[in-house]
């Protein structure tokens, strides 16, 4: 593998700030473009590259697909649980206006989360994908 | 003036790399340009204003579904076959339909429009009032996840499910229909068994 | 001042957009794959690196000049490796680099005087 | 004249991607080609939205103080939505065409129709 040498020090490198720029088009997305999905998608292709350049055996061992699997279905409950949230408090479903004293403040709170559960379920959903179809022997 | 330019410059390019995708045999040479086709795409997307839209275009279709497809044709193999019978009738059924969707195109209000209908209805409620209601800059945010938050949330579930349904097709072992976990599934029983008889090892 | 910037600002992107073109006329008119590699890292380098500096003469606020800067580094890591990357994967699948014909014809006389020579 | 093309040129462009997309699923046998075919046909459809809801001189619908007008943001959330949907569904796509190439040992089209009528 010593003619990996270049790739594997400049992934190194690089898939550090390729997670950061995920979180800060995350939580940067209610003021600039950005948000839940593109995050989401930044998370999945740092993992990709990991495993494209490290091995499959090594990405698994960083992103365990146990975890991941759990991760598809977490995000969508964040999701349905805020909205919950909304009904326990007395308003509609998906209604975030009643999660804070201030209306203005809530919608802001519950579009953070649930952007949050987005973001997990895509993220977990394509690195299960790539992990499947990357794993499948010929 | 020069807008219009790079617009059509760019859906130029779009037509040229569709036509080339379709003509080449080599499916990793196709692969490669359905992400150029991407990337073209996303902007154009920039173009038309769209940056959230073109922003998940480049991340999804020259990132993930570039590498996916390539994880495929690992498994499938690089060549097309080349078509064994005449395609006339698919051609005769493309240029009618084009036609006929062409010949639609004069009733749609022109390119750009200010008072196209589509502009006309929420589009004007949402942008000058999501600020004072939901606190947002990014108008696209608080529709998505406010106002539209349940088609959200199904989009969310439809990706669950696809998950959901690639592990189901392609989770187990090769050749292995019943099983849907990673690991063995007989060998997982077998132990299991024997944990609670005692170790036979 | 404004007007030194602007210049100087369409200077380099002129120059920029020249040098994709250029690479644009290289990655057409080169034999093989080896060769356009070439044109293709002037493109990302020279051409993407005078463009992104001609929108930083141009770029009013501080974030957007920041942003810029952040793009051209990161494009200086990412192009020399992906062309690397290229490079290795076209040799590991076996691809031989082009030689002039007559080039080859003296290299193959060559190693057939060594074959003679040698054992095999 | 001028004035009809340049109103139409996006619609057009749009529909001549859609047909090639739709001419590639139809006439093309190898099913990986069939899915980069669906998947222009796609790109092309979220062409078709993102034209309709351009408003001329308008910018992106990010509220500033700046700007006045904005492009109708209504169809780039339906679009973004779809994009990653979209690249879900290709993945279920491509898990079939993994099974069915497991299964059969091709995936071209005429072959498996052969195949199929064997058996």
């Amino acid at each position: 593998m010593r003619h990996h040498r270049v790739l594997r020090i400049i992934s190194k490198l690089l898939i550090p700030f390729i997670m950061l720029f995920a979180l800060y088009v995350q939580f940067h997305g209610d003021f600039g473009p950005g948000g839940g999905f593109q995050a989401g998608v930044i998370m999945a292709s740092a993992f990709i590259l990991y495993g494209l350049i490290f091995g499959l055996e090594n990405a698994r061992k960083v992103a365990p697909p146990a975890v991941v699997t759990k991760l598809v279905a977490a995000g969508v409950l964040i999701y349905a649980g805020t909205g919950y949230m909304g009904l326990f408090k007395g308003a509609n479903f998906l209604d975030y206006g009643a999660l804070s004293k201030d209306p203005v403040a809530g919608q802001h709170l519950g579009i953070m989360i649930i952007e949050f559960g987005v973001g997990t379920t895509v993220a977990a959903a394509m690195i299960t994908i790539f992990f499947l179809f990357a794993g499948r022997d010929r | 003036m020069i807008i219009t330019l790079i617009d059509i410059a760019l859906l130029t390019f779009m037509g040229a790399t569709a036509l080339a995708i379709l003509r080449l045999r080599s499916l990793f040479a196709v692969v490669m340009l359905s992400g150029i086709y991407s990337l073209l795409a996303a902007s154009m997307f920039v173009a038309l204003d769209a940056v959230d839209v073109a922003f998940t275009e480049a991340a999804v279709g020259a990132g993930i579904s570039t590498v996916l497809m390539i994880a495929v044709l690992a498994l499938t193999g690089e060549r097309e076959r080349a078509p064994s019978h005449t395609m006339w009738l698919p051609m005769a059924v493309v240029v009618l339909t084009g036609a006929a969707l062409i010949y639609a195109t004069f009733d749609m209000p022109a390119f750009g429009a200010a008072n196209a209908p589509v502009n006309l209805h929420v589009a004007p409620r949402y942008l000058n009032e999501s600020f004072a209601e939901v606190g947002l800059p990014n108008v696209v945010t608080s529709v998505l996840a406010s106002y539209r938050g349940y088609d959200t949330l199904g989009e969310v579930t439809v990706i669950f499910t696809a998950a959901v349904a690639v592990m189901l097709l392609i989770g187990g072992r090769k050749g292995d229909d019943a099983g849907i976990k990673n690991e063995p599934a007989d060998d997982a029983v077998d132990d299991a068994d024997s944990d609670g008889n005692g170790d036979t090892a | 001042m404004a007007v030194i910037l602007d210049i100087l600002s369409w200077f380099l992107l002129i120059g920029g957009s020249a040098f994709v073109i250029i690479g644009a006329f290289g990655m057409w008119r080169l034999p093989d794959f080896y060769s356009r590699l070439h044109p293709a890292g002037l493109t990302d380098t020279m051409g993407a690196g005078l463009i992104l500096l001609g929108l930083l003469l141009q770029s009013e606020a501080f974030m957007v000049g920041i942003k810029l800067l952040m793009i051209a580094v990161f494009l200086m890591f990412t192009s020399p490796t992906s062309g690397h990357a290229t490079a290795r994967a076209a040799l590991a699948a076996g691809l031989r680099p082009w030689q002039a014909p007559e080039e080859a014809k003296k290299l193959a006389d060559e190693n057939d005087g060594g074959n003679k020579d040698g054992a095999a | 004249m001028l004035q009809v093309i340049l109103d139409h040129y996006n619609y057009w462009i749009a529909i001549l991607l859609m047909m090639i997309g739709l001419y590639t699923v139809v006439a093309r046998g190898n099913l990986v080609k069939k899915l980069v075919g669906l998947n222009i046909f796609q790109t092309s459809v979220f062409l078709l939205y993102i034209t309709m809801g351009k408003v001329a001189g308008g910018t992106a619908p990010i509220l500033d103080d700046r700007f006045t007008v904005y492009s109708n943001p209504i169809p780039h959330v339906l679009i973004l939505t779809a994009i990653v949907v979209g690249v879900a569904t290709t993945a279920l796509g491509l898990a079939l065409v993994v099974r069915i190439k497991e299964s059969y040992g091709t995936i071209e089209e005429d072959e498996l129709n052969l195949l199929d009528g064997e058996m």
